[in-house]
């Protein structure tokens, strides 16, 4: 591994799902993208972009249809069976979005916490109780907590068990699908500080997906933009949400609205038109052409590729 | 919907195959000779009756045989009743279960709608605690004991008017009718008293029945077109297999009220060993209903738009 | 100031469950000026749905109770009305969207059914009448292809789309009150845009005073003139949305803020998270809901109610013991 | 709570129920005519009605088909015997009575019966002789695979033609002339007069037989009638309707008009409640129903309907009950009184002790008053004696259990039951009872996979070889292969003697090596009780021929 | 509004608080929450305490009661619970030589006991025979019906050359009896007019050798012919062979129970075998095997009950049970496979799964710690209902004459039994039905409250 080589690498990332009148559904097409060690990528999009698909395809838990993987230089298999999870474990974990399906309901605390340690036989049984112990005081919940069941907590602190899930075998990179977005605003806080702490002092490296423009900006060192599949920017994370350049990225900054009632009030409301298509039988357009208010007949007929532009990264034709 | 159709109905059909092919086997393992009889025979005319009716070919003829009948809608000849086809006894008996079946089913719908919107209604309430007693001491009543209660209070009631209200058994009018079939579908009835009745609390906390309040709709009004319209659609996803419950399930009324439907005659057959009959009412009820299923499926379809388009 | 449209004084809604009571709504107090929008916000379980809902008697009762309170739309008592006057509340006086609009509408019915069907109620118009003025309403909430629109089913439609025939619903009397209980909550923001631009825009050309409950102060910058803020079931704070967003009072509305990531510029922010979570309101704490999470809680706010305090401002409230004369804490 | 609100829903409820049953009504309207059923109930259906002369009664189950060639139960043979007529018949005593046939005359060789002249089928035209010789023939084809083609075999040539060995032109019987038909025998018989009066010996018209094609007796319209009545409607499973034959040559005898039999079900409770509701003129007890019916005050009456049954061993080799002392032991310690008179529990049923019943007729007086049977009392620990013996000339510690086939029928079931808590209780043996479909004992039985089987006998014509040939080592249906070579060569005598003293003393001497060699043990003979609408005179109950008998009853005018 | 005096409050800085909510409420797991759930809801305990105390009443009763269901007490049959049973021991029966006993007119020839009753009676002239009839009523008992003397049973009829004398043994009960002797005329006619009639009162009567089998007689003490004693106690009475209902009853449980509890569990088994395995492996496996399940859903299920009972056939001394448990498993699992695949399915999406998918989960790890667990409590509720059905089926098919084969006892085949005699001896079918409704009932309202205990979406409501 050489200095400047990323943690991960995505080439060419597909996974379409095949849809019973033999449509295909192309949920990620040809997403590319680096993500170097340490750092935290924050990827954001509507529902139904593929940011999630796209995590879960980088660490196995979808098959790829098509394009590679590499970890740490390492080309990771299109298909993962229980054999690879076990042996990428210590190395790659996700947190999940929704806090109370995350969680086995029939399980302890302690039971879901201790499950990876125990299944890599990290610990004995006697450390996996200090381990346990551990970990529940470092996101913020006490020991005692590991003898009782998820459904006693609220969300934010099932979202911290859920965090000490994926971390307690200290992987190098976590997913973290949009762990903030079923929490209140007082208590996203909270989850998005111990992240920071968490990354800080593990030294992990993120890819954090969300589709609130503000968190994701405020998390992340770098954000890259879905739209239908397909990554339409990315760059640094301030550059991209305060000089958009793809017209997506543009209207879905606009549309995110500020706490700040004097800046609403002056702030030119551009709202897209239409609502995000369904990612079947695109064919060869721009997946943006049908909502874009800056098309161009070239659009219609070519799908844009990922260029550089300026300091990041950006599929539009307006570039060209 | 037409392919959709077209395709449950060839599934309808494989599984028709599938019943049939069962049955022919399980009939062929049975043990027994479907052909002796009181007085015994001579070994000549034992030949003479396996000739007519084919079982002196090997089996994998006879099955051969048997499916290309089915398919052409031959089921042959009754072994009991020599003179008469299976086809000419389903044409008679089945009408008759189905019409026992029908009614009985409408009146297990309908009851059960009813009844249990309205213990929703009255929920935790007198009504609603009464009725729901019956209703689970309707499904924990086996059948039989129901129709001989039926019949005994009907002649206990005629004996008390001193007039014949309703026949006591027997068929040929739609007096004949009544009891039986309320009888028949007692147990369903209660059956689905409790699911339209939790159905129906459900749909009271739903998000459009709250809609429909803020739309200051009257009560009368989203009872009707928002709560009970939806509440109905988990009754009648039951239905198909109530329909094959109450239909097989009818032998013991036939029985008890001396009707000529199929099941009464279906048991006999059993106990004749009478193959012909055995396999032709088998297949015959097991393509209705797998067809009835189907059919109770589109229904549902055509209320439930959510399911019309796949 | 004229008299406001909508007063609503000390109400209180409580719950019946298996485990006990719950104070869901424990005296809240606010009023709606005509032709304005008055935000409630607070956190998921602060009783902010309950307290709106309950005026327009969509909470069911049982297990619900309203324990007291009043509210009058244009002088007229209103609450706990479920008679013919209440139902002219409803739907004619006040028109209703909710949170998620896959499941506010019939499944089973024809989306221009489902508008027609108050215009039938309250207007008495014949069913085709109803259903022309339905297309028009779809049209008016930007529903294209609206004829043909009105004779699909709501599974048909797209979670934005649906969110617009709810607004057409509501909109179908004309009513003078919209409440929007949490309309975008379910969208993405390209949506909610859209469906906030709308909202106002019918507004505004309507006239209509417009009751907004979100959790998203982004949403309530965007839109509010007026904001209620509660916790726990009780009002916090009101007051204009400068006053809260630039003056706010309440250290819990302070909080919030700071909880949010601000987007004035690159500079690098710390969030500052509230710590804990909001108490259970089985057993609701004697003095202030906020004590526990409270950075600048006193010894009083363990066992004592603050009371409204007036911020100077016509119309800015606050309930907090920190703007009482006595507090040393630096404020 | 919201009163308005619920109200309202309780309207909106209280219309749809009255939706639905708007509904239901017009479903029923629908349902009628689908299903073909009448909107109001016949009433003309009672139990009596003098107006109409017409009776209505309950029959215990469908009778299979009407071809009388090829009729085996008891439900045909009744029907059978109201619609047709044959040579001769039996009047309410059981004594023979010219039917079509005039006059007969019956040598040992043979016999000629001279047929009446004014005897009619129900189409008008005459019943001849031709007729007979049409029917007999087509009994015997093999292809007719009649199971009662054995009752013909005394005819000359049917057992060879029934076997296919020889057409059916060869059979001895010849119509003389319309009115005359004679028949050879295949060897000197005393009895052939009683014979004819059987079931199978009925006439059937060539010409309507072959218009049928196959379907004659298949449904009412199917059939031709020479009887006292005809069969004007046969809804299957439902209902058959009989009519006064207005062709009848003896019509002046017959009373009644209708016999209308609307209702088809053997379940007892059932026919109790149509019986109680008026709706039928006669109903057979059961022992369930007979208290019931004493509790009713109605005047239950009793008749021997005669049919024997008994316990059947099996003397193949390989079992134990070929054990002679085995079979004492289990005789003896057999209470057939108890089993009358405690598990039966009806009146009319008679404990058994014979394999010839009561009501045989002998030389001269009954033929168990000729012959009788020595009494024989339950004696346990002479069965125990027999026990022990067996158990040493079988060289056995313990007895195996053994094995009683019996039918599923309840009836079967309880007296099994009773058989296997005696021998358990009596003998300490243990009994495995194997209850099945009939179908499959008769396979078990013809296997010979039992020790003991329960079995009966119902008669076929009046005369003791009914019962005489049962355990010939020849026939067929001594499925327990009983052989005694002294038995066999009485069978022959009573089969091939003229001689009536001969022939009875032949039956005693059966009746005397069944018992001494234990072949059997009798049980009891079957008795009926029923109760019969008081107004209801002239009902025939017999042994012998169709019961229950209507053409003879009337209605007492009230 | 506070209503403490604002003088005295104290404003300075609260103390440091804990930065997490504390969780004061016991800690309790899935099954100890549905379990208190359960608790709370009157009905479901009471269904189980039934439940509990069937099982009792199936496993221990017999060890307690120890009577031979098989044990037919012919001097007590069909009596109902709570019948008198005192018994006069009299000799053994003798054959009676119809010897003339002196006196005139219709006479008792010897005590009348239910061993016999015997009857003698004077000649008639214009008798042919006589018929003897045996009533209950005396005859001023107006007939309900008919405009004919109702007298009884018809006993037999009596030729007057076997003699003026007729024993009756025919099922007699100590009650009183009024019999009539009718001299029979000429065509059959019976001769009313010349109706002779006696009142018997009849009195229990045993053998003192039945009495010594049945071990009714106490060793220490003699007992001698004219003494009394008390029949074997029958707390149910005894059904039309006499034997003891509440042995047939309980040994009936056996048998009901066994089918309505071993056969659900046996083909939930199988349908959480063959679900999962569809629902887990999915793609062209998963729709192969589920249209195999189809395909046996499909097949009319109480028809197939009944040919799959006559295909095993029952052998000789053979109860029938286990045919039945093996065609009620055989058509019955493809419901719940069914039921575990669509869960299997659903949990396969939960994140939890991946998650532990994530941590290397072997596969059969998988499903036995994450899937089955979380489909364990619609597992538990589906056998809990599907019980009701099976006990229903058994006692459906005992019913139509196909069910347990004799003398085996089933609930089922009592109550068919007993409905044949519902009207005079009411008790053999109400007690096995009244069985069959309970337990249906309690296995109904333990499901209902299972389900209750057990839904998800109950528990978010709160």
């Amino acid at each position: 591994m050489t200095a400047n080589e990323p943690l991960i690498r995505a080439d060419s990332v597909s996974r379409h799902f095949s849809l019973p009148q033999g449509e295909v559904l192309r949920a990620v097409d040809q997403v590319s993208l680096d993500i170097a060690a340490r750092e935290i990528l924050g990827l954001v999009g509507e529902s139904g972009s593929g940011k999630t698909t796209f995590g879960k395809t980088l660490i196995g838990l979808l098959d790829k249809t098509a394009g590679e993987v590499w970890f740490k230089g390492e080309k990771l298999p299109a298909r993962y069976t229980p054999k690879d999870f076990a042996r990428f474990a210590t190395r790659s974990q996700m947190i999940f979005q929704d806090p109370y399906s995350s969680l086995n309901p029939r399980m302890t605390v302690g039971e879901i916490i201790a499950e990876g340690p125990r299944l890599h036989d990290k610990a004995s049984r006697a450390e996996l109780k200090d381990l346990v112990a551990d970990w529940l005081t470092r996101v913020g919940l006490h020991p005692d907590h590991a003898s009782r069941y998820p459904h006693e907590f609220s969300g934010g602190q099932r979202q911290r068990i859920g965090i000490a899930r994926a971390l307690i075998l200290e992987p190098e990179f976590v997913v973290c699908d949009e762990p903030i977005s079923a929490l209140d605003v007082s208590v996203q806080a909270q989850v998005v500080n111990l992240l920071g702490d968490l990354k800080a002092s593990l030294g992990l490296t993120l890819l954090f997906i969300a589709h609130d423009l503000s968190m994701v900006r405020y998390v992340s060192d770098r954000m890259g933009v879905m739209y239908l599949g397909t990554l339409v920017e990315l760059g640094n994370a301030d550059d991209v949400f305060f000089e958009p350049k793809h017209p997506y990225t543009e209207l879905l900054i606009s549309a995110n609205p500020e706490p700040d009632p004097k800046r609403e009030r002056l702030r030119a409301h551009t709202t897209i038109t239409g609502e995000i298509p369904s990612a079947t039988g695109l064919g060869n357009a721009c997946p943006f052409a049908g909502r874009c208010p800056k098309v161009m007949d070239v659009c219609r007929a070519e799908r844009p590729s990922l260029r550089s532009v300026e300091n990041r990264l950006v599929a539009c034709h307006l570039f060209e | 919907m037409w392919r959709y159709t077209l395709k449950r109905l060839i599934q309808g059909l494989i599984t028709v195959w599938f019943i049939a092919t069962t049955t022919f086997f399980v009939m062929h393992f049975v043990p027994g000779d479907p052909l002796s009889d009181a007085r015994a025979t001579s070994e000549q005319i034992r030949e003479n009756l396996e000739a007519r009716y084919g079982l002196d070919k090997p089996l994998y003829q006879q099955y051969y045989i048997y499916l290309r009948n089915i398919a052409s809608g031959d089921l042959g000849i009754s072994f009991t009743q020599q003179n008469r086809e299976v086809n000419d006894i389903i044409r008679e008996h089945f009408p008759v279960s189905a019409a026992l079946g029908v009614l009985a089913v409408v009146f297990a719908a309908l009851g059960g709608i009813l009844w249990g919107a309205l213990t929703a209604l009255f929920r935790n309430r007198m009504p609603d605690v009464v009725i729901m007693f019956l209703v689970v001491l309707g499904v924990s009543v086996p059948s039989f004991v129901f129709a001989a209660l039926g019949q005994l209070s009907l002649v206990t009631l005629n004996d008390w008017l001193g007039v014949s209200v309703l026949p006591v058994a027997g068929w040929g009018s739609v007096q004949h009718l009544l009891v039986p079939a309320l009888v028949l579908g007692l147990g369903t009835m209660a059956f689905l008293t409790r699911l339209m009745r939790s159905s129906m609390l459900e749909v009271t906390n739903a998000d459009y029945v709250r809609t429909a309040k803020a739309k200051g709709l009257n009560a009368t009004q989203i009872f009707i077109r928002h709560q009970l319209r939806n509440a109905i659609l988990p009754v009648i996803t039951v239905l198909g297999p109530a329909i094959a419950t109450i239909t097989t399930g009818g032998f013991v009324v036939e029985l008890v009220f001396a009707i000529p439907g199929l099941g009464r005659f279906f048991v006999q057959s059993v106990q004749q060993l009478d193959y012909t009959v055995i396999m032709g009412t088998t297949v015959f009820y097991g393509g209705f209903l797998v067809f009835m299923v189907i059919a109770v499926d589109l229904v549902y379809g055509l209320i439930d738009p959510r399911v019309r388009v796949e | 100031m004229t008299r406001p449209l909508l007063e609503v004084e000390d109400l209180a809604v409580e719950f019946d469950t298996h485990g006990g009571t719950v104070k869901a709504v424990r005296g809240v107090s606010f009023a709606l000026h005509e032709g304005q929008t008055l935000a409630v916000v607070g956190e998921s379980g602060c009783g902010k749905s309950v307290c709106v809902q309950s005026l327009v008697g969509l909470v069911p009762m049982p297990p619900g109770r309203i324990t007291s309170g009043s509210a009058r739309l244009d002088g007229e008592q209103i609450l706990g009305r479920e008679t013919v006057g209440g139902m002219r509340v409803r739907g004619q006086l006040i028109g209703m969207i909710f949170q998620d609009p896959m499941t506010s509408l019939n499944p089973t019915m024809r989306i221009g059914d489902q508008i027609a069907e108050p215009l039938h109620m309250h207007q008495g118009m014949r069913r085709r009448d109803a259903r022309m003025r339905a297309i028009e309403l779809l049209e008016l909430s930007q529903v294209g292809e609206a004829e043909k629109r009105s004779r699909q089913y709501p599974f048909e439609f797209s979670g934005g789309m649906l969110q617009r025939v709810m607004i057409a619903c509501a909109l179908a009397c004309e009513p003078r009150i919209l409440i929007a209980d949490e309309p975008t909550t379910a969208l993405d923001v390209t949506i909610q845009a859209q469906i906030l631009s709308l909202m106002r825009d019918l507004q505004r050309e309507r006239k209509m005073s417009l009751i907004l409950i979100t959790h998203d102060l982004g949403v309530v910058a965007q839109m509010a003139d007026e904001v209620v803020v509660m916790y726990a079931g009780k009002v916090v704070e009101t007051g204009s949305a400068d006053d809260i967003f630039y003056a706010s009072g309440h250290p819990y509305t302070q909080g919030l803020k700071s909880a949010m990531p601000q987007n004035q510029d690159r500079r690098a922010q710390q969030l500052e998270p509230i710590a804990g979570s909001p108490p259970d309101l089985f057993d609701p704490p004697t003095g202030c809901g906020y004590f526990e999470r409270c950075p600048r809680a006193m010894q009083v706010c363990e066992a004592h109610q603050p009371p409204d305090f007036d911020l100077g401002k016509v119309q800015h409230r606050c309930a907090c013991w920190l703007h009482d004369a006595r507090a040393t804490h630096d404020s | 709570m919201a009163d308005r609100t619920f109200w309202q829903s309780m309207w909106a409820l209280t219309m749809l129920a009255a939706a639905a049953l708007g509904g239901l009504l017009l479903l029923m309207l629908i349902i009628a005519y689908f299903a073909d059923l009448t909107i109001v109930d016949d009433a003309s259906s009672a139990a009596v009605d003098y107006e109409s002369r017409s009776i209505s009664i309950v029959i215990s189950e469908e009778p299979p088909q009407m071809d009388s060639t090829r009729a085996t139960d008891a439900v045909s043979g009744m029907l059978l015997g109201h619609l047709m007529e044959g040579l001769l018949r039996y009047d309410g005593e059981g004594n023979l009575q010219p039917g079509v046939a005039e006059s007969w005359t019956v040598t040992p060789e043979g016999a000629v019966f001279k047929l009446r002249d004014d005897a009619r089928w129900s189409d008008g035209e005459p019943v001849t002789a031709h007729d007979f010789v049409f029917s007999w023939r087509t009994a015997l084809a093999p292809e007719t695979a009649s199971l009662y083609a054995f009752i013909m075999y005394p005819v000359k040539h049917a057992e060879a033609i029934n076997l296919g060995d020889m057409p059916s032109d060869q059979l001895g019987v010849v119509a003389e002339d319309d009115l005359t038909l004679r028949v050879e025998f295949e060897r000197p018989l005393a009895f052939f007069d009683r014979l004819v009066a059987f079931t199978t010996y009925y006439p059937i018209r060539e010409d309507f037989y072959l218009a049928r094609d196959g379907r004659y007796g298949a449904d009412a319209e199917d059939l031709l009638f020479n009887g006292a009545f005809v069969m004007t409607k046969w809804v299957h499973g439902a209902e058959v309707a009989l009519e006064k034959n207005p062709y009848y040559w003896n019509k002046d005898s017959i009373w009644l008009e209708r016999i209308n039999i609307p209702f088809i079900t053997p379940d007892s409770n059932t026919q109790l409640n149509l019986f109680k509701d008026g709706k039928v003129a006669m109903v057979q007890l059961s022992p369930d129903t007979l208290k019931n019916a004493v509790q009713n005050r109605w005047p239950i009456r009793r008749f021997a309907e005669g049919t024997v049954f008994f316990i059947e061993f099996n003397h193949r080799p390989e079992r134990l009950t070929r054990n002679l002392n085995l079979r004492k032991a289990l005789y003896y310690a057999t209470d057939t009184a108890e089993l009358v008179y405690r598990v039966i529990k009806l009146p009319g049923f008679l404990p058994g002790a014979s394999l010839f019943p009561t009501w045989l007729r002998g030389e001269h007086d009954y033929l168990r008053r000729e012959y009788p049977v020595p009494a024989h009392p339950v004696n346990v620990t002479r069965a125990r004696e027999h026990l022990e013996l067996a158990r040493q000339e079988l060289g056995l510690d313990e007895f195996p259990p053994l094995v009683l086939l019996v039918g599923d029928t309840p009836t079967s079931l309880k007296q099994a039951e009773y058989f296997q808590n005696t021998f358990k209780r009596h003998l300490g043996l243990e009994v495995r009872i194997d209850a099945q479909i009939f179908k499959q004992r008769l396979e078990k039985m013809t296997l010979g996979q039992f020790d003991m089987v329960a079995a009966g006998w119902a008669p076929d014509f009046d005369d003791p070889l009914t019962y005489g040939d049962l355990f010939a080592s020849w026939n067929k249906n001594n499925r327990g292969y009983f052989r005694s070579d002294a038995l066999d060569a009485q069978v022959r005598i009573a089969q091939g003697s003229l001689n009536q003293n001969e022939r009875m003393r032949a039956f005693g001497e059966i009746q005397r090596i069944l018992l001494e060699e234990v072949a059997i043990i009798p049980n009891y003979e079957r008795g009926r009780v029923f109760v019969a609408d008081p107004s209801l005179e002239g009902l025939i109950r017999r042994t012998i021929g169709p019961d229950p008998d209507y053409s003879r009853a009337r209605i007492r005018e009230d | 509004m506070s209503t403490a005096n604002p003088s005295e409050l104290d404003f300075s800085p609260a103390p440091e608080r804990a930065p997490q909510a504390r969780l004061v409420r016991p800690s309790l797991s899935y099954w100890q929450d549905a379990w208190r759930r359960l608790r709370l809801n009157p009905r479901a305990m009471i269904s189980l305490a039934i439940v509990v105390g069937l099982l009792v009443f199936t496993l221990v009763g017999p060890m307690l009661w120890r009577l031979d269901p098989a044990n037919q007490d012919l001097e007590q049959l069909s009596i109902p619970p709570g019948a008198a049973r005192t018994a006069h021991i009299v000799e053994p029966y003798t054959a009676w030589r119809r010897e003339a006993t002196p006196g005139t007119g219709l006479r008792l020839a010897s005590e009348a006991t239910t061993q016999s009753v015997r009857l003698v009676w004077d000649a008639h002239p214009s008798a042919r025979a006589f018929e003897v009839f045996r009533d209950i009523y005396p005859p001023t008992h107006p007939p309900t019906q008919s405009t004919q003397d109702a007298l009884g049973i018809p006993l037999g009829e009596i030729s007057p050359q076997d003699g003026l004398a007729f024993e009756d043994r025919l099922a007699l009960e100590p009650i009183t009896y009024y019999y009539h002797v009718v001299p029979v005329g000429a065509g059959n006619r019976l001769l009313s007019d010349a109706r002779e009639t006696i009142e018997v009162e009849v009195t229990r009567a045993i053998t003192l050798e039945e009495a010594t089998q049945r071990g009714l007689v106490s060793t220490g003490k003699k007992t001698q012919v004219g003494d009394e004693v008390e029949l074997a106690w029958h707390p149910l009475g005894t059904d039309y062979l006499g034997r003891d209902m509440l042995a047939r009853l309980m040994y009936g449980a056996r048998v009901s129970l066994f089918i309505g509890i071993v056969a659900p569990f046996l083909y939930v088994l199988l349908g959480v075998a063959y679900g999962s395995l569809a629902g887990f492996v999915g793609g062209a496996t998963d729709q192969t095997l589920m249209r195999f399940a189809d395909f046996v859903v499909a097949l009319p299920f109480l028809l197939f009950m009944i040919l799959f009972k006559v295909l095993f056939g029952i052998g000789p001394g053979e109860s029938g049970i286990i045919p039945m448990l093996i065609a009620l498993v055989i058509l019955g699992w493809p419901a719940t496979a069914r039921l575990v695949r669509g869960q299997i399915l659903q949990i396969r999406e939960e994140s939890y799964v991946s998650a532990a998918r994530l941590m290397g989960s072997p596969t059969g790890y998988l499903i036995a710690r994450h899937m089955i667990p979380n489909t364990l409590g619609v597992i538990l509720v589906t056998l809990t209902f599907a019980i009701p059905s099976a006990i229903f089926t058994e006692a459906f098919l005992s019913f139509i004459g196909m069910g347990v084969a004799p003398p085996t006892p089933s609930w089922g085949s009592m109550s068919n039994e007993g409905i044949k005699t519902m009207l005079v001896s009411p008790h053999e079918l109400i007690l096995p039905a009244i069985f069959i409704s309970v337990t249906v009932l309690a296995f109904n309202l333990l499901g209902d409250g299972l389900r209750d205990a057990l839904d998800a979406r109950m528990r978010s409501v709160e």
